[in-house]
């Protein structure tokens, strides 16, 4: 691997093909993950991609970097350990709302609240797109999916009030069709130290043929230009968040992209910090001196 | 054994059962005996009936015996569970402020006022544990200087004034039998011998320990009983060492996080029991696929389900071998003892790293608390195994590299290993997925490319076997023609070998076998023993004989199963017995059997 | 077999080339052959190679064959991956506006612009698959009144202009073939021979109608390729009948409803793959603990991990048999063709609520997409067992309860087997808990009750073996003195069914057993067939010989294991040719064997 | 069993003497629990008490109506089974803070927005009782547990505010304390039609040195006495809830309880029906007729 001067997108895209149909949402997305990375000037090499399994958690495969293809819905579990055991490494979930919000939810407020630096990116396409059209969380009321012949009866998921619940210390939204926000919103959320989250809406054509690039083409509003600028006011985070899936009850409703929340507070990895130099953390220390505590010795 | 003596301290959870045995151990250990201890207590948290049983002994120790020689009940409900195995010439000491046992034939009483010494003598119920070691002290001469040692060391840090209340505790237990009682049994302790260099560990320490040795820097925890304690004891070692425990939301998160950890580059364990294995599955199959090393300890309890979380049983085994979907290289390691249980946790991390693969450590609930000294292990001379890591400037040729790909999955290695590449290394940038790949990671539905990456990830486990299996297996075959040949595994054999020594010691040829590796298995090394021997026994606490399965798939014995799932380990009489069992029904050379079959009757051994 | 045509349709997933199968496959069965199906598309949404192979006959069929007789090419990839299955006398129809193919020495080429006679003459690409069948009537004189119906029926609800459309489709490549092309081949399909009362179903389609015939009335899925649509198949049927399907979060909780839902008095199931089965571990634990009837699909794919999602493999049989921490009593059924699929299903439902325990049905990737035409099942005529509820009325003596509490888990029944009591039912009212319990549902650690109430579990087992296993064993044995005994099961034993007639058909002894029931084992039934055969030979798709492990676990036989893992089902032509291989090497008893063993090179099969 | 005119509270208790602890919170939850279902006279037959693993997940064992004690972080996903097979039961779920937003904090907003219609009683003692201390997900920072030796250095979870975003129909909270006030608010939460959460502040004595009784005692506040009445109002609800934590960080800050929100929606069994008539459903049809729709019929 030469050294380059300047990263350039393409330096983090694999040669494998996306396997994606035409069309899909995760190609704008992909694209603003590589232009994000390439204008923070991460080298490849210390970036960790991990993801879960659908469509969208193939993305780590599509991309040059260090990536973990791992399980359906064990994408932040996993991202945490490599966190932990290398803080310096720049690490990515890129996974669906299937993964995150169905069989992925339980790991979501753990990681959140311990506000573990890692940046989450959920390629929302509000609908199971690998397993061919079923409804997932964050399907809107009445979609059809092959389980549900009749329209979904379940209330979606809102994934922007969940992480500000859970205490994520950034959350934003952003839009597959908008790859200026998409890739600013993303390398704000890498720059952020401490957990971030990022939904983006990023339609897919196959199976979900409602929420289409046509519906949210004029649909989204930026929040930040619009005003919000309070950033680390959570209530008011909180109020924005609650419209978010209005616009699936009132045609006239917009929906919000941008950032929501922002605020800086110590990470897992600065409190981990604190404790290791309460006890001499060393890598040096001789684990014989573990073993010799057990001597009985003399008192 | 010229010195061999047997103390079982019975009462209420809670009432200093449990520590009243550790005292003794440790005290037993100071003096230089060897010892070992079985500890039982209920899983509600207060109340109970819980039970400490110390062996003691001048040689070393493989069990708890098969009974007591002395009791020690702190109530009636410990009498009440324990009287019936009350025999000519045992001791029973007991509160006699609390109860009056009925008369037993030939059983030296001893009635000491536990309760009322401690709380009018020492204005302190809670040292009723002490009155009774006290009293042990003035009966049976055991080294009171090393008892006080130990209170010393447990206490120090609570100060002065609760070690002198301890100390007067136990001056107050002896004296009352001194002044009280007319010894009328037989049982003495020799003079202490003096410490030797010996460690004193419980099951769960030793494989914390281990796991530190071997370099373990991270470790995810989800609370579960009898595993908890591994996390306990590894916490702070962990910390000072700059590595780091993370409790998590649950198993399936704890072992993602260490497959993740370990993809960075670190030496990465989880630790839990049945249940957690259980939630494990799916992905201890995608540390197989990815070949990413990893550890994995059960501590076993009493299953299906929930079962009996702090009862022994060994009945992870299928899972351990045969449990995920699909088929994937793993080693299942099973140490016999507290010793073993430290250096198979060492061996375990040496296995998974050398073949980039889970490793299950499979210990048990009682394994999990019994105390034992061993020789201080020594690590400069231990062998320490580290992962193959791809290094560029190793591999001039660019091999493992092609059209700029880095070839994490390689299918040209002749052993099938082939280097990780760790993050951060510009020249190792890869993917791992648990699709099925070609060389460079790219997912392939192709049949060929399937077969090879399968025959790849297998290869693994033959060279296993050619280079690593042999140190794993204890065989003990005296006899060319031995008329039984026993195989056994865990705490198990543990108790089968003192079992053993006293068939040999009635003049029976009896051979054995104790595979500390019980997956994969070597074929010829089974059979090369099972020759030596009539027939082969294989005694397991489970219902199905899960080692036997094994053994039935991978070689050509066709053994007796014995097997015992009552939740409690065996003791050597039940070996002995199904030995002599077998010896009168020379008919018998294969099939499973039980307790019934031994005594006819419905009585599962102790309580 | 008079008649015997096997068409293999290859093209880009989504160009309808799974569609044309299926229309081809209704087609026939319309006219009254007997038919089976192969469909494979990769696991990406779009795109990728995609084929459809159709074997039609007027004989009962078991597999699709070895090869095909006629190769349909939509495009170049297509002919790519199959030319090296052109032989001399098979045929090559294919898309001659996409691409040429090169000289094959004795096939027969029809070139047809499949592509410009959608696009230019029907002006609808869309239509290509409908041309190609077209040009395949029009050359092979495949009915084309059922191949019309087929499409009416298929097309009806979007309206006539799609079906006219469609119609035109056909008639076009029927013209353009006998304008153009001059019949070179064989291949002629006789007249059509009528309805007969038949129906076809998918494999999963199967699963679906048989769970429902049992009674099934709840159902948790979550979506997992290739298990989804068993749930798609039966969620309306469902619902019609005051049922439910309720998409769950994940597998674990889809379990944990369909337990609850059991419990609450309901049949109920699951349906997933492997990467959900072993998620469901430990409530598979639980439901076998608590002794709560529940029924696991397990549509199988390529393990481990994610393997290959929509390939082809029985790997999961260990994990179904031995997966779980701790022992339980279970069920597992694997059916051997589409028909099966359905039986089993309603025995699947039969055998947890008659024994209260979980009960796994193992099907595969292949099997869930296969298409059969079978029998109508007549329900009025099949047995439906329902669980044993207890009923105040009927217990006079009030055996069933103690000191006012039920018991749930008496000991006291011969068969191990204890009504269930109902919600609602004031005089049934008890817990169930996953912890060892006493015959009223209390918790107890007590070694002799954990005794019994294990051996109360297994018993249910034993009453299973005598009163239900011999169904589930079909055992095909004209000769007393075989050369060889082929077990297996699954899609692999349908594919035997075809191997065998051949080699009889050729001379050879060869006797085959063919369970439904792969656990429990009934021992002296392996071993009365295992005797009639010198050897005895177990094929199946993974890399351990999982069957293999089963049959030397619980009987004395010692198998030559067959193993392919390479993502694709068994073709007849290779259990002829590992046969003969054994033929020609007698000295081979036992042990496992691979294709390099058998063909000496790294060729493994057809893609 | 006898036909009673009326029911006790003891008509809910089995004859199996509680193993928790002398100074328990639970033993006030169950009392709390048995007088809710005698005051609302439901039959114990038809009530069913789902759990998980836990000291408090064994109240169901100490109950003399249909029972599952199920695996650790289960009890929803069971009691959702039991609904649907059965509408007509009522079905509670008592379960640990650890049970319930640990290991299975992934089943609670599924549970929770699809509105179905059981009562989950959260025993929240901030602490892993049952083995033997570890800091559970609700515990407060500096706690103490075997597993973190140094304290807690997590940001806990809020039950309340969590339950609220997922769009819990019902959700309060009460204190093992006030044996009047939690089994009012189990009342209501059992009358609830739809998804009832409440949170039950249950001392552990053994363990949790520091959130003990003492400690509550004259911390809790009403805060419908306080005035909280318009319960139906979600942004107030969530501002209020998100005051519950605060004691932890202010000495002189109350723990609230009471009722935060309740409202009458669609339950998923009210949905369900709507699909059911839509279908015709009838447990009458003969499958037979399933079964010949795959006959290949005449055209
Ligand atoms: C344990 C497990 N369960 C189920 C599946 C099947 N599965 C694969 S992807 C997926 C859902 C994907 O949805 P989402 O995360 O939204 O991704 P998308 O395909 O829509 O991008 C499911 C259910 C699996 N691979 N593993
Ligand atoms: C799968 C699994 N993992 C872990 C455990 C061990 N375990 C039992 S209870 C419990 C936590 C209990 O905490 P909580 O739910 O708060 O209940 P409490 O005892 O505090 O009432 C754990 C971790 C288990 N039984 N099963
Ligand atoms: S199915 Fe949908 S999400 Fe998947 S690749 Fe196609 S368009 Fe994208
Ligand atoms: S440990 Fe705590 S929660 Fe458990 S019974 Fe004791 S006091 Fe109650
Ligand atoms: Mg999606
Ligand atoms: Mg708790």
């Amino acid at each position: 691997m030469e050294q380059q001067l300047e990263l350039q997108p393409a330096d983090y895209r694999s040669d494998i093909e996306p396997t994606w149909c035409p069309g899909c949402g995760d190609f704008g997305v992909i694209s603003a993950i590589t232009k994000a990375l390439a204008e923070l000037k991460i080298k490849p090499e210390n970036v960790v991609s991990v993801s879960g399994i659908g469509c969208s958690s193939r993305t780590p495969l599509f991309l040059k970097n260090y990536s973990m293809h791992v399980l359906h819905g064990r994408a932040i579990p996993t991202a945490i350990g490599v966190k932990l055991a290398n803080p310096d490494l720049t690490v990515l979930v890129e996974a669906g709302d299937g993964d995150l919000f169905s069989i992925g939810s339980g790991h979501n407020p753990h990681a959140a609240r311990r506000n573990i630096d890692i940046t989450v990116l959920c390629m929302d396409n509000q609908v199971y797109g690998l397993t061919k059209n079923q409804i997932s969380p964050t399907s809107r009321e009445g979609l059809y999916g092959s389980l549900t012949p009749f329209g979904s009866i379940d209330k979606p998921v809102n994934p922007i009030s969940y992480m500000l619940t859970f205490g994520a210390t950034f959350v934003a939204q952003t839009y597959a069709g908008n790859l200026k926000h998409m890739s600013e919103i993303i390398k704000k959320a890498i720059s952020h130290k401490g957990f971030s989250f990022v939904n983006i809406i990023s339609p897919c054509p196959t199976y979900n043929k409602v929420d289409t690039f046509k519906y949210y083409k004029d649909k989204t509003i930026d929040i930040n230009e619009q005003g919000h600028k309070e950033l680390d006011n959570l209530q008011k985070a909180l109020e924005l968040a609650m419209k978010d899936l209005e616009h699936y009850y009132n045609d006239s409703a917009k929906v919000p992209i941008g950032i929501f929340y922002e605020k800086e507070e110590p990470t897992y990895q600065d409190r981990v910090k604190e404790v290791k130099t309460k006890y001499k953390a060393s890598k040096d220390i001789n684990p014989q001196v573990f073993i010799d505590e057990c001597k009985v010795l003399p008192v | 054994m010229s010195f061999s003596l047997v103390i079982k301290i019975g009462g209420e959870g809670g009432e200093g059962v449990i520590s009243a045995g550790d005292f003794l151990t440790e005290a037993a250990v100071r003096s230089g005996y060897h010892v070992v201890n079985f500890k039982s207590f209920p899983a509600e948290i207060k109340g109970g009936y819980a039970n400490s049983t110390v062996r003691i002994s001048d040689e070393k120790l493989y069990s708890t015996g098969d009974g007591f020689d002395i009791l020690c009940c702190f109530n009636a409900e410990a009498y009440a569970y324990n009287k019936k195995h009350l025999k000519p010439g045992t001791v029973l000491v007991y509160d006699s402020s609390d109860f009056e046992p009925e008369e037993h034939d030939g059983v030296i009483m001893y009635p000491v006022p536990l309760s009322d010494i401690a709380k009018n003598e020492i204005k302190a119920y809670i040292t009723k544990n002490i009155v009774a070691l006290g009293a042990l002290v003035g009966l049976f001469n055991i080294p009171v200087e090393s008892l006080k040692d130990s209170i010393k060391a447990k206490f120090s840090r609570k100060g002065e004034k609760i070690v002198n209340m301890n100390y007067q505790a136990l001056e107050a237990g002896m004296k009352y039998v001194k002044e009280n009682l007319v010894k009328k049994d037989g049982f003495e302790f020799p003079p202490p011998i003096g410490l030797k260099d010996v460690v004193i560990m419980e099951g769960n320490q030793a494989v914390a320990k281990g796991c530190i040795a071997a370099g373990c820097e991270f470790y995810a925890a989800y609370p579960i009983t009898p595993a908890t304690s591994v996390g306990n004891y590894i916490v702070e070692d962990l910390i000072r060492k700059d590595g780091w425990l993370y409790q998590a939301e649950d198993e399936i998160a704890s072992l993602a996080m260490a497959i993740g950890a370990s993809f960075a580059g670190v030496k990465a364990m989880t630790a839990t029991s049945g249940p957690g294995l259980s939630l494990m599955s799916e992905l201890i199959g995608y540390a197989g696929m990815t070949e990413t090393p990893v550890v994995i300890v059960d501590v076993q309890r009493v299953g299906p389900a929930t079962g009996m979380p702090t009862k022994h049983e060994q009945g992870d085994l299928y899972h351990a071998v045969y449990g995920s979907h699909g088929e994937i290289p793993r080693a299942v390691l099973a140490p016999i003892s507290v010793e073993d249980s430290f250096y198979m946790s060492i061996e375990a991390f040496n296995l998974a790293e050398k073949y980039q693969m889970p490793v299950i450590v499979l210990t048990d609930a009682a394994m999990s608390l019994r105390a034992e000294a061993f020789p201080t292990p020594d690590l400069s001379k231990l062998n320490i195994v580290n992962r193959l890591i791809y290094k560029s400037e190793e591999d001039k040729e660019q091999k493992f590299i092609r059209h700029g790909r880095f070839l994490r999955y390689a299918l040209f290695t002749e052993d099938g290993i082939t280097p990780m590449g760790i993050p951060g290394d510009p020249n190792a940038i890869h993917a791992i997925t648990g699709l099925e790949r070609q060389e460079n990671s790219d997912p392939r539905n192709r049949p060929d490319i399937r077969t090879y990456q399968m025959n790849k990830r297998f290869k693994k486990l033959e060279k296993l076997l050619e280079e690593d299996y042999d140190r794993f297996i204890e065989i003990d075959a005296p006899y060319k023609d031995a008329d039984i040949g026993i195989i056994t595994w865990g705490l198990t054999a543990s108790i089968t070998k003192e079992a053993v020594q006293r068939l040999r010691s009635r003049g029976l040829k009896i051979n054995a076998m104790y595979p500390r590796l019980l997956w994969p298995v070597k074929e010829d090394v089974f059979e090369f023993f099972a020759k030596s021997s009539k027939r082969i026994l294989i005694p397991e606490t489970n219902y199905y004989g899960q080692l036997a399965t094994v053994v039935k798939d991978r070689t050509h014995i066709r053994p007796i199963s014995y097997n015992i799932y009552r939740g409690e380990p065996f003791i050597p009489k039940e070996i002995e017995d199904i030995v002599d069992f077998l010896m009168e029904n020379q008919e018998i050379t294969e099939g499973r059997f039980t307790p019934e079959h031994v005594y006819g009757e419905k009585a599962y051994g102790l309580i």
